[in-house]
């Protein structure tokens, strides 16, 4: 990108950000924290994460690229691709607020008006209001155009009826982005939908917490029983939604242009399953010394580092001929089925002690393997199954026929 | 195509009392055990159903393997299989596993007053018995390394800690392996001497029972010591049942989540399609059904050769834990997947078969662990299989 | 099987058959021969074969379940699973005459007229008739229904018209087993198809011969340009070929009821990767040393394993539930993908050695590895490709909506 | 979701020069090597096109890393990544990889009056050079073990076999390695000396020549022998050339074959659709895509490092070999399998790519070797990588 600082640059703000989130980064508390953004379950976690976020709001290492008008920092994203990566490497929190930073906002700033950029853009950097997602339905959860949710314009509001599920952060949430019907005459499920920035503290809209696999709360189901929100919700044109929600998805599934940083979810690396190899004992010695073990480090190590240089790779256009959109379109498949792999093997390494599970004082590292396997699934179902990637990538990136 | 080969040797036997073993364990837990009750259990002290246990034991289920001197049906243990599968196909939470396991150490290492008291107990269900070989930190040992036994005064003391004892809490006896003088021995201990040792382990797996017991300095007379000076043999024959009741509780709980699965993908819909037709979620069933077939036929030879003192025993047993240790955690795995945000809820009913799954294959020896002995075993001449 | 000898009977027939095969195997010739039927390419490997299957018919160990009446044996099924696995064991050739003995002969046996079977079964038998098979078409190669050869009805004979590709034996077969279109006014691609038992060597067909990826020959392409032959080639009903095809699939594709009996193909097996293992050389040591190979050779051990005890276990209906069909349809496909997979990984345990090919003086084996790895895809396409079995067993065994 | 971690470093650069070299490379090989040729290639002697060669040595791809004191164009290595890669994508039938490693291994090793004698020649297309380092029965021991060479009177005598040698029939020198007094030393034989010692191999990739030869007495002169007292640097520098080309190549040729399978998908129809539309092909095609994705980015990382001196340069190369290697093999494969019947005939060009892709996998090392040496060289200390 041209307008890229020098390599000096970035490597003196590296220094500058590793120093501040030395005295920064957010002491770990006595209770659990999530995986991600999924699985917050509890105020304390919720408060935390919510302040974590405020605090590197605050120091400008949120929204550096966005504009100054809508509070970011309307810098280079080079820097803040650097913040992300030293992030990680602190091993910092994710952003709790990660629906308005990364899916919400980059489609507001892409799509929405002046009013709304400066009306809720601020608020999502600074975590006052946090977003949740309104697209999938108990009847269409791949299906997602095929929305029954209602919005039938009455004066200057819409009233909403009917119902969304796997609401992360729905407890939590200020704002839905919300998929719903405002014409069912179309020709097609695609036409008649429009895409709504809805309020969720108004009267009739119920939230109902949805426990998962893991025996962790953190998402729930929505119900619209005659809500009523201002027209002014509405993002684009009444009719266009699914435009705007394919765009939402570009962002949520993976096509990087644009967010706000920050961290997406706990990092899983390969070096910390070495870690557990150099640790559990296999036949009397440590597992990392078992060849078979060590050829399987080896692949998922070789398997991370090729995706890791890609992300880097993508912003070489010379090097990305034919297919320019391959890496960021396949990251999200790709990256949550290395993360399910790895945390299954994890678990697997642990051998009998794998068998014990959150909560056991003697669980190595408090179970986190074994709730962050089930967790996993949450990424490679989550914003569209691995098998719905695949017919993406296969039909927009290769170009094969439709099924 | 046809089999490489087909041996006129019996390779694979089942008699008609096994079939009828298997018919009837179906047919009751299928009218007293249904996924209300697995989910009951969950939140149970005990994790299973006295009443149904105790039908359990009426039906001879506890004693099968017993000979009849001590009221048992003597039949061989390769039997058990019958009905560990359906039970795996149930998600059955009950002792039988535990209870088995040391009915089956006692008749290798106790003495004859030992086993006259005990076995009736453990077969009429009046008594709950376990096992416990396993120490923290040492993966798949087997045999003691940690816990001693050592003389003292008229009786011994012993040291170290035991972990994933099944049902200790509830158990009457548990059989305790340590090291005494270098060799390993059998200690049988009474509810009463582990009061207050014993912690209740949190395990994957909802429906299962397991402690930790700390052994440290806890004084036992002389009669509690097992007769076998060397109880090696005793305690490899008990893991040769272990491996053989849960392959087949992972045959069946493999069977029994393809099926939950194969329920979802016939009924649900998207995108006005049953989804069970999109190749990306009918294809994977079909190499789960493939390698659960295959898995079986491992299970029901390793059943068959149970009884038979040979390499090709251990080889057959190896081969069943390790292949159905994969088959049933792949396929708990892809039932997560394939019912999409549902199969990640906790009210599906993937997740206890997918926590089952993950117990099984790491209990007694891990797919990994077999296939390195099976290595031992195979790869010395070609010609071994 | 109630007719089931006992296993004593059994045991002393194995050791008569064992002394033959001891005495009568016969030499391995100065010439190369070929993994399969597929793969027969010149007249010494033809003529070999053939005098084997001869050779074996004669000394009563082919056809031993077929009645008497048509040159079989009569005997129960399991006299010939022992001459099989004997066979197996002796690692004798396999039968030339295999789409006579496994597919056409089963078929006309089911679903012939007496004539029929008086006519060409016996031949099958003695190897004096050799069969291929007509299904496949260029444009249709899964989708075997839609075939475009007609056959018009003239007085007694019919009138053939079209291409058959992927005619194994091709230039020495006597009959084709063949389905051509007799109406094509029928409601579906299914109505209209008629099965033929037709002459190879009459006017007007012409067999080209393809050469295969491997370099062999062995497999053509059949022209029929107007060719007449009787109508008494019919099998079943005219319009009712499908059904009857269908039948002959099923022989085909691994459930081995009433099929002659003798090897199909080359058996290969685990342990001959074994020996393989321990005559390579990796790092200065014989490759089974090393325990990444000695993991994947016992996963390949296990899957052997696991489907020789199928095919025995299939024989015992209290442990076939609930699918009893699921492994004689699951055989072709399992068996196949072992196989390939299996060869690839004997070619890799070779190392640099592994890019010797066939005729390379210094390649392991003659390079049979190699060529193996190769001839392991006519497995898994031909008869059915394996994305093709899945679907069928999908579909008829686990009862999933068609695609 | 994102990267983990993405470094303010320069993981991967890719220069202008670089870039305008994959476009000329891929715009003369379109022009000057489709199919037909490579097709023609596969009988003939040597393999490849003398005027295309020599339009290559033109264009200075021969000497694209010689430094310009011997006529090159002084590039760095990682350069000729860039050139590799089309020529993979293309099937080009060439000495182009011989003749740059015999060059790089000269640098090395070479004495000064070598390589201002046989550089220039090498990078014009004057000469053809090659490297004889395999020996029969070693898989990947990389330095010589049984060849010899031993002092006799005023030169040497060679004794042994070396295997896999590249070209060798038409190369005007070949570059051998030998133990002498247990190390290892490279000596320089001209074609003339080699002349009836040369047996050509048959390789499983038809667009390939090598040979074996037979030094067994063979007499040479003192200035044969390269001075490098220990030549071990040199060929470790000439090996990880062969895995920077070979990976290039590979990803290559993994192109190739997903394109021209793809190709197929989209064009051929059955029940009445196009085949690219069932999931059973589809999704696979995915996958290998994603797969050809993270080796290229292995690929031009471990072309950027080229020029440090680090392990993780070693890294870099070992992960690109092996994760090409598998990869292209694996596109190959099912190049093969989704062609159907076509797929499986000599006609069908997927067997062209099959072929090149076993070559390539196993020349060099293969996947299983580098992963063995990644593993000692990454499993020490997990922060390692």
């Amino acid at each position: 990108m041209s307008d890229d600082p020098s390599a000096q640059e970035l490597e003196s703000f590296r220094k500058q950000v590793r120093t501040w989130l030395g005295a920064n980064a957010p002491k770990p508390p006595r209770f659990k924290l999530p995986d991600s953004f999924m699985e917050v379950g509890t105020d304390e976690q919720f408060n935390y994460l919510r302040d974590w976020q405020q605090k590197a709001y605050l120091a400008g290492y949120i929204g550096m690229s966005w504009p100054k008008q809508y509070g970011g920092g309307g810098m280079p994203a080079a820097y803040q691709a650097v913040v992300n990566s030293e992030m990680a490497r602190a091993n910092v929190p994710f952003m709790v607020n990660l629906i308005g930073l990364f899916w919400a906002g980059p489609t507001i700033m892409k799509l929405g008006s002046e009013e709304q950029k400066k009306r809720y853009i601020p608020k999502i950097l600074s975590a006052e209001e946090i977003w949740c997602q309104g697209f999938s339905e108990p009847e269409n959860g791949s299906d997602l155009a095929n929305a029954q949710t209602t919005a039938i314009r009455e004066g200057d509001e819409y009233v909403l009826r009917g119902t969304k599920v796997w609401t992360s952060l729905g407890v939590y949430a200020h704002h839905m982005i919300l998929l719903a019907r405002t014409d069912k005459s179309g020709p097609s499920k695609y036409h008649g939908l429009s895409f709504f920035l809805a309020p969720m503290r108004v009267p009739n809209v119920e939230t109902t917490p949805i426990r998962k696999m893991t025996g962790e709360h953190g998402f729930t189901e929505t119900r619209f029983d005659d809500a009523r929100i201002p027209a002014s919700c509405l993002l684009g044109e009444e009719g266009q939604g699914w435009s705007v929600a394919l765009t939402t998805l570009m962002f949520e599934r993976g096509n990087d242009g644009g967010q706000a940083g920050g961290l997406a979810m706990v990092p899983l690396r390969v070096a910390q399953v070495i870690e557990l190899a150099q640790v559990m004992q296999r036949d009397g010695k440590p597992a990392i010394e078992d060849p078979v073990i060590r050829e399987q480090l080896v692949r998922f190590a070789i398997e991370e580092r090729g995706l890791e240089l890609s992300q880097y790779r993508m912003r070489i256009p010379s090097l990305t001929q034919p297919r320019p959109f391959a890496i960021p379109m396949m990251s999200k498949l790709v990256m949550s089925e290395l993360r399910r792999r790895l945390c299954a093997f994890a678990v697997s390494l642990q051998g009998e002690a794998g068998n014990l599970y959150v909560g056991d004082p003697d669980a190595w590292s408090d179970g986190d393997w074994q709730r962050s396997y089930m967790n996993a699934f949450s990424a490679t179902i989550g914003g569209g199954t691995s098998q719905i990637q695949m017919n993406i990538l296969g039909e927009r990136v290769l170009g094969l026929a439709k099924g | 195509m046809q089999a490489a080969s087909i041996q006129s040797r019996i390779e694979i036997a089942h008699s008609e009392e096994e079939a009828l073993l298997t018919l009837s364990a179906a047919e009751l837990l299928g009218k007293r055990w249904d996924f209300g009750d697995v989910r009951r259990a969950l939140t149970s002290t005990t994790g299973y159903d006295a009443s149904l246990y105790q039908q359990m034991a009426e039906l001879g289920w506890l004693s099968l393997a017993t000979p009849a001197a001590y009221g048992g049906a003597g039949m061989p243990v390769g039997a058990l299989a019958s009905l560990a599968e359906p039970m795996g196909k149930q998600l059955l939470g009950s002792p039988f596993l535990a209870t088995t396991l040391a009915s089956q150490l006692l008749l290798g290492a106790g003495s004859e007053a030992q086993k006259q008291h005990w076995l009736p107990k453990l077969g009429s269900g009046a008594a709950i018995g376990s096992i416990a070989l396993s120490e923290p930190g040492e993966s798949y040992a087997m045999l003691p390394t940690c816990v001693r036994l050592a003389t003292s005064g008229t009786g011994f003391t012993l040291s170290g800690t035991k972990c994933f004892v099944l049902d200790a809490q509830h158990a009457d006896l548990v059989l305790v392996s340590a090291l005494h003088d270098g060799r390993p021995v059998v200690v049988l201990l009474e509810a009463s001497a582990l009061a207050g040792r014993i912690r209740r382990e949190t395990l994957i797996d909802e429906t299962r029972r397991s402690a930790r017991i700390d052994l440290s300095g806890l004084l036992i007379g002389r009669d509690a010591l097992l007769p076998a000076a060397d109880a090696t043999v005793a305690i490899e024959h008990t893991l040769r049942v272990a491996w053989l009741l849960l392959s087949a509780e992972m045959a069946g709980g493999a069977e029994g989540v393809l099926q939950l699965t194969l329920d979802y993908l016939k009924t649900r819909k998207q995108f006005g399609k049953f989804i069970g037709g999109y190749q990306a979620l009918k294809h994977p069933m079909v190499e789960i059904m493939c390698a659960i077939e295959q898995g079986r036929s491992l299970l029901y030879h390793a059943a068959t050769v149970f009884e038979q003192a040979s390499v090709e025993r251990e080889i057959a047993l190896r081969m069943a834990k390790a292949q159905l240790g994969e088959t049933y955690t792949h396929a708990a795995d892809r039932s997560i997947q394939f019912h999409g945000a549902v199969g990640f809820t906790y009210e599906c009913h993937a997740q206890l078969f997918f926590r089952r799954a993950q117990w099984a294959q790491h209990a007694f020896g891990d797919a990994l662990h077999h296939r390195k002995k099976l290595g031992e075993l195979m790869l010395r001449d070609a010609s071994a299989f």
